[in-house]
């Protein structure tokens, strides 16, 4: 008793207490509901069995099923596009953004922490502010496209498939952007000023610098926000939910929003438990690289 | 260019970039001052020439705002003080070791922020009913928004503890403090500045949660500002000046708590918190 | 953990709290709680507050709930034991419930009941109320759609405003009249949203070119997604109604952005309101002269769910409720399921002429299902609207993969 | 005699890596010990184990008299100064001095004198109320030896405590350190990889490679008799040169390639025909009398430092020289050099191992 008592106060047993407490925690709350998903992708699943847990087992058909509609490719495809598009847009905003106010001159890091207030606002507000103004016909994007004479007729941002996926894209990479920013500004920061000294001194031109040193140096940085960008734009739901529901047609359908549209808008539960378990292996995958990435921390 | 030149443009692009970038807020805002048809009027005003500041007390009473923005406070001071509390010690460890199992350890933590919240709602509701948990909602919400924003946060705290060289902590421990003396004594106070930026930026995520409370709150007088908006726009609303009053009113006090706080913010976020 | 197990569990949970409650309260007060969606200014809200103050032993809780998630949660908190005591629930949902034993069989309450008679009320609604010959709930309300037309603007355009389009060739040239993108004004406003919306919309249009969602891919449907794709191709309408629903479509119709709109009674409070025009509805146009006329049926009905502890009592509430029907249209707009109550004039001449179409209008609606998988037929629609008028299938192909659904469903 | 730390059959793994093989190391009260060797070879591994920093994995570890295997570090009543100082960066001067004295629940008024009385003798009585930021390098050296002074620990530990200070300041505190040491009559252990700092400050050096402790002793011995090619190299500055070489068919005379074949006396016999190693301390070859050189070595470069010259020869391998005074020498001048036979350190050539002349 003595000893688990010091090993509480002095060893591994105070290490382990702190570890183990969110991580059980986290278990019930997350891990839990995570393994109930991945139960009912290989169970029949109605509204009468979400409550219990035996359920008849149907193997892998719901996966069989899941990948005979016409419709999972296009909206697999349209997820790819979505984290991809959504995070290069975010990044590279960011990433724009961050070289920007790194540049030190007056009031620069007041305005830069003025970008982050899009990622405090809520995502329902979020969406409802866009839904707004990518509306067709009324839409104040359209009418400032139109004045600039970028465009001569309405872009129905939200019911033309063409544009659809792109206009929810559009609203994520506001969200996301400033998340980018203030990392990659974290990451800028943390490079000794000497390094680019020295590649100036050895002849180096600012393009040349930001390839052989900048994006080097932050390669864990962009690691990082890389992964941690996948998981949060694979979370993307609100915004789906608000601008465009997904359509037309599933245009703008992607595999989060799918799910849910499965589980609760038709109520095929085992479904969207399927597409959900898929979208665990990739996020795993995601996981690793992020892992991984960390490696290359040094202790400050 | 002289110094104060480029200064000067810099700054002046700046609050260009600045501007297209914070257009939808200031949308938002304008939305609210406008009459029914003005918001639908071509070209859109961007000016309002009659503001309709009633809109703001219309929907502060009609909508019972204050009980709303009361609920919500709730939910994300109680959402914070679980994730703090639990988050912060989860975070140390990770930092303090360098092995396998840490690997382990921050690959299950992130794993299991997976899912969106729209998927995890109905296994946690059947759970929560099952023990009974769905008859204190609040507690209950905040207990899921808990789970969802923790692993944020450790990953977050983490790179604060990180930055916090381990020879302090072994300092006092030769010193003669125990691990836990330590911690608290030495390694929390230098890592407050990180903990508390992450603290307020998981309170923001909380105060504007919105799937679970939906489904977890059941009644009324319970129920956070989000699905307060929601309730109010649903698919029967072209009210769109009275959302976004709801909106603004919701959003506005997190954003005057951010542009105050955001010098610290920015610079806790900077010097460490994400290292 | 079985289900029953589990029911039992939940039952437990349930009788926990309500003790608690009644610990709070007065000892003999029972509760009642009502899921619905209604908003302060619709009935159900008001109707519940009532019956709360009117009966003194019974405390009602009322929950507002958004449209969409009506169903998903009603399912979440009936399999786990969470249900309320009553619950206003869509028309096609009804069966989803009703087939698996969710709701009250209310039969027998309903032939002893004084108040509800089942002669009282439209064929259609009580259809939908009905699963194998027994009552599992009582209409809520009724609504059909019809059309809405701008007077003013056919005047502008040289149209006669007495004689609204009769066809689907008049009501297009009619669209193609009055579209006038200068003004940014659309001939028609409707919702073809991938939605229960779209589908309400559209059964109509098949139902009057002869065909129903049994038969969605026959000649009558093919002609009627064949007719909207037209609207949208022409850009009659604004290419938004694809992701628009009713009220916002009919929100730039009563904004002067639109002739006609396709919509329901629900909108006549707010058009009395908001529209600053000669505003008028008519039937809906038929796809050629003296073809049968069709209509959507929509609206809510109230059921008891079966794990209700007072059955009597939430009986006792939808009682009063369906006593408060003759007041219905007057306080909200509101048409009750029934063809015993004559509706006295509001006073308003454009709403009292509105209203008589509708009356006229509901005597042709049909109700959707009712089938137990509703939901997955209606979804089958929805695709292939959105498919043939986003241009990606040719309305007969969309709708064989419709059919192809349906039937994989109907078995 | 007291031993204050005694460690015996110390091991240390980490992993599959072993840190620490076998350490016995016995520690005097009052003693001064350097560990000295270059990185990785386990010194402040050895070091951390003391404190209790690091678990060690078997053997016994005694402070005073006590078996402190496991016990935490609090409990062994250690003083420890860091190479970064650790100084606590929320805390000023005089919080960081009397940090341990109020863990340990000491009232206040007295950690207060404790640590007037500890920043008067090392100099940081105006800086008390600063906070570390605040210091100069070598006022927060000042303020991490303070902090382990004031605690008049069992033994004072520390690890590089010098290595972050300019070459001045280093010498500087050499010697204060050593001082204080002998004041306060306490035990030190002291890790650096700087030799030159173990031999002028300690009274026991101990040298490490590889978790493995090589030789131990007084710092003249270690210079006098290495016990191994290693520890000859380690110990010195400038380090000793080493030449390969073949006793002589005689078993008195060494035949040494430098370039070219030289035979040196021996002043004792070897086994004849064995492979040795030469070692000659650089102050040890002196420059020759004409006719009287035992060595002619081409000079490749010459450093002169005023008060020596530093000669490097262009031989293979190549030696160094440290001449005194100014000897006008330039590259391509041959220099005759002498030494005496007693100053020769001859290691085995396979086993790199001091050879005892037989």
């Amino acid at each position: 008793m003595r000893k688990i008592i010091s090993s509480l106060t002095d060893g591994r047993g105070f290490d382990i207490g702190l570890v183990a407490l969110p991580l059980g925690f986290l278990f019930l709350m997350s891990g839990l509901p995570l393994l109930y998903n991945v139960l009912m992708s290989f169970q029949e699943v109605d509204m009468f069995s979400l409550g219990s847990f035996v359920r008849p087992f149907v193997g892998f058909s719901n996966y069989v099923a899941l990948f005979s509609e016409p419709e999972t490719w296009p909206i697999f495809a349209n997820t790819a596009i979505f984290v991809t598009a959504s995070i290069a847009g975010q990044f590279a905003l960011g990433f724009g953004l961050a070289l920007f106010f790194w540049v030190n001159f007056p009031g620069a890091s007041w305005l830069r922490g003025l970008f982050l207030v899009s990622w405090v606002m809520p995502g329902l507000v979020v969406g409802a502010v866009w839904n707004w103004m990518l509306s067709g016909d009324f839409g104040v994007i359209n009418f400032l496209l139109r004045e600039s004479g970028i465009i001569s007729g309405n872009i129905f941002w939200r019911s033309d498939p063409s544009y659809a996926l792109w206009a929810v894209i559009l609203a994520n990479i506001w969200l996301g952007t400033s998340f980018n920013m203030i990392l990659l500004s974290v990451g800028l920061s943390s490079i000794p000023d000497d390094l680019f000294e020295a590649a100036e001194l050895d002849g180096a031109n600012v393009w040349q610098r930001f390839y052989t040193i900048t994006l080097p140096m932050m390669r864990s940085s962009i690691g990082a926000i890389v992964s941690l960008g996948l998981i949060f734009t694979l979370q993307q739901f609100d915004l789906f939910a608000a601008i465009t529901s997904g359509g037309p047609n599933n245009a703008s359908n992607v595999a989060q929003y799918w799910a849910w549209d499965l589980s609760f808008r038709q109520y095929d539960f085992a479904r969207g438990a399927t597409i959900s378990v898929i979208m665990i292996v990739f996020v795993m995958f995601a996981s690793v690289v992020y892992v991984r990435s960390t490696k290359q921390e040094v202790r400050g | 260019m002289s110094e104060t030149t480029r200064n000067r443009l810099m700054l002046a692009i700046a609050l260009v970039l600045a501007a297209i970038y914070l257009f939808p807020l200031y949308w938002m805002y304008i939305t609210t001052l406008k009459s029914g048809s003005a918001m639908f009027a071509t070209p859109p005003s961007f000016w309002p020439s009659d503001p309709q500041w009633s809109t703001y007390a219309y929907v502060w009473e009609s909508r019972n705002l204050a009980r709303y923005m009361g609920n919500s406070l709730i939910i994300a001071v109680g959402a914070v003080t679980v994730i703090t509390l639990l988050g912060t010690g989860c975070a140390y460890v990770l930092a303090r070791y360098r092995n396998g199992w840490v690997d382990v350890g921050l690959f299950l933590i992130l794993m299991l922020q997976v899912l969106p919240a729209s998927l995890m709602i109905t296994p946690i509701f059947v759970g929560f009913s099952q023990i009974g948990l769905l008859d204190y909602p609040r507690l209950a919400v905040i207990i899921a928004i808990a789970a969802k924003a923790m692993p944020f946060f450790v990953v977050l705290v983490r790179a604060t503890f990180m930055s916090v060289p381990m020879e302090l902590e072994e300092a006092a421990l030769v010193d003669g403090n125990s691990r836990v003396g330590a911690f608290f004594h030495i390694v929390l106070p230098l890592a407050r500045n990180g903990i508390l930026v992450s603290a307020i930026l998981i309170f923001m995520q909380a105060f504007g949660e919105f799937v679970y409370s939906k489904s977890i709150i059941q009644a009324v007088e319970y129920q956070p500002a989000s699905v307060g908006l929601n309730s109010f726009m649903g698919p029967n609303t072209n009210e769109w000046n009275n959302i976004m009053a709801f909106a603004t009113i919701y959003v506005t006090p997190i954003l005057a708590v951010f542009v105050l706080l955001q010098r610290r913010i920015v610079s806790g976020l900077t010097s460490g918190a994400l290292k | 953990m079985s289900i029953r197990k589990f029911l039992m569990a939940g039952a437990l949970a349930l009788v926990s709290t309500s003790a608690l409650t009644v610990n709070a309260q007065a000892a003999d007060e029972v509760t009642i709680r009502i899921w619905s969606l209604d908003k302060p200014e619709q009935p159900a809200l008001n109707l519940a507050r009532e019956f709360d103050e009117k009966e003194p032993g019974i405390k009602v809780e009322y929950r507002l709930i958004q449209f969409d998630d009506v169903v998903s949660e009603a399912m979440r908190a009936f399999s786990t034991g969470q249900a309320p005591d009553i619950i206003a629930i869509d028309n096609p949902d009804h069966a989803v419930f009703a087939s698996r034993g969710a709701f009250l069989d209310l039969t027998d309450m309903i032939a002893k009941s004084t108040v509800i008679k089942k002669e009282n009320y439209f064929q259609g609604p009580l259809n939908s109320v009905t699963w194998k010959d027994k009552l599992y709930g009582v209409p809520k309300a009724t609504n059909t759609i019809a059309l809405y037309y701008n007077a003013d603007m056919f005047k502008a355009k040289g149209l006669d405003p007495d004689k609204p389009p009769q066809t689907w060739d008049e009501l297009l040239a009619a669209a193609r009249t009055l579209n006038d993108p200068a003004k940014n004004v659309y001939g028609l406003a409707f919702s073809a949203k991938a939605g229960e919306e779209g589908t309400f919309q559209f059964l109509p249009w098949v139902q009057m070119a002869g065909g129903s969602y049994q038969t969605i891919n026959s000649a009558g449907g093919v002609k009627a997604l064949t007719a909207w794709k037209t609207i949208m191709d022409e850009k009659l309408a604004s290419p938004d109604s694809l992701t628009r629903g009713q009220w916002d479509s009919t929100g730039t119709f009563n904004s002067g952005n639109a002739a006609m709109a396709i919509s329901g009674p629900w909108e006549l409070n707010r058009m009395t309101q908001e529209a600053k025009f000669d505003w008028r509805v008519a039937l809906l146009p038929v796809p050629e002269p003296g073809a049968q006329r069709s209509s959507a049926m929509g609206d809510f009905n109230w059921a008891i769910f079966s794990s209700t502890k007072h059955p009597a009592e939430a009986f006792k509430a939808i009682e009063y409720f369906a006593s408060q029907d003759d007041k219905m249209f007057a306080k909200y707009g509101q048409l009750p399921a029934r063809s015993d109550i004559t509706l006295p004039p509001t006073g308003d001449a454009k709403k009292d002429a509105a209203l008589k179409v509708f009356q006229e209008q509901l005597k042709y609606a049909k109700a959707r299902g009712p089938h137990p998988q509703w939901p997955k037929i209606s979804k089958a629609i929805q695709d292939a609207i959105q498919a043939a008028l986003t241009g990606q299938m040719s309305p007969k192909d969309a709708l064989d993969q419709a059919a192809k659904k349906i039937n994989a469903v109907l078995g | 005699m007291t031993q204050q730390i005694e460690l015996s059959g110390v091991n240390k793994y980490y992993g599959a890596y072993h840190a620490l093989r076998d350490i016995d190391l016995s520690i005097r009260k009052g003693a001064f010990v350097a560990l000295v060797g270059p990185s990785g070879c386990g010194k402040s591994t050895l070091l951390r184990s003391l404190a209790g920093l690091e678990s060690i994995s078997s053997g016994d570890l005694i402070i005073a008299g006590e078996k402190m295997n496991g016990v935490p570090p609090r409990k062994r009543d250690l003083a420890m100064v860091f190479q970064s100082y650790a100084l606590y960066p929320h805390m000023t001067v005089e919080q960081n001095l009397t940090y341990s004295l109020r863990i340990r629940g000491v009232k206040k008024a007295e950690a207060k004198k404790a640590a007037d009385e500890v920043a008067a003798t090392t100099g940081l009585s105006i800086l008390l109320h600063r906070y570390p930021r605040e210091l100069s390098g070598g006022q927060r050296q000042r303020v991490a030896m303070s902090r382990a002074i004031i605690r008049n620990p069992k033994a004072f530990l520390f690890d590089e405590p010098l290595s972050n200070l300019d070459a001045a300041l280093r010498v500087h505190m050499r010697k204060e350190i050593r001082m204080l040491h002998d004041r306060l009559g306490a035990t030190s252990v002291y890790v650096t990889h700087d030799q030159v700092e173990a031999m002028t400050m300690a009274d026991h050096v101990v040298v490490m490679r590889s978790g493995l402790i090589e030789q131990q002793g007084a710092p003249l011995d270690l210079y006098d008799r290495p016990v191994n090619r290693f520890v000859a190299g380690f110990i010195g500055s400038p380090a000793m040169n080493f030449v390969p070489a073949k006793v002589g068919a005689d078993g008195e005379t060494l035949v040494v390639d430098l370039g070219g074949p030289q035979t040196i006396r021996m002043a004792r016999p070897l086994q004849p025909g064995l492979n040795v190693i030469v070692g000659l301390r650089p102050e040890h070859l002196l420059p020759a009398e004409a006719g009287r050189a035992l060595l002619h070595l081409p000079v490749a470069s010459v450093e002169n430092t005023g008060a020596a010259t530093h000669v490097t020869t262009a031989t293979t391998p190549e030696l160094t020289l440290v001449l005194n005074g100014r000897i006008p020498l330039s590259p391509a001048d041959s220099v005759p050099i002498t030494f005496d036979a007693a100053h020769l350190h001859l290691f085995d050539a396979k086993t790199e191992m001091r050879l005892v002349p037989a």
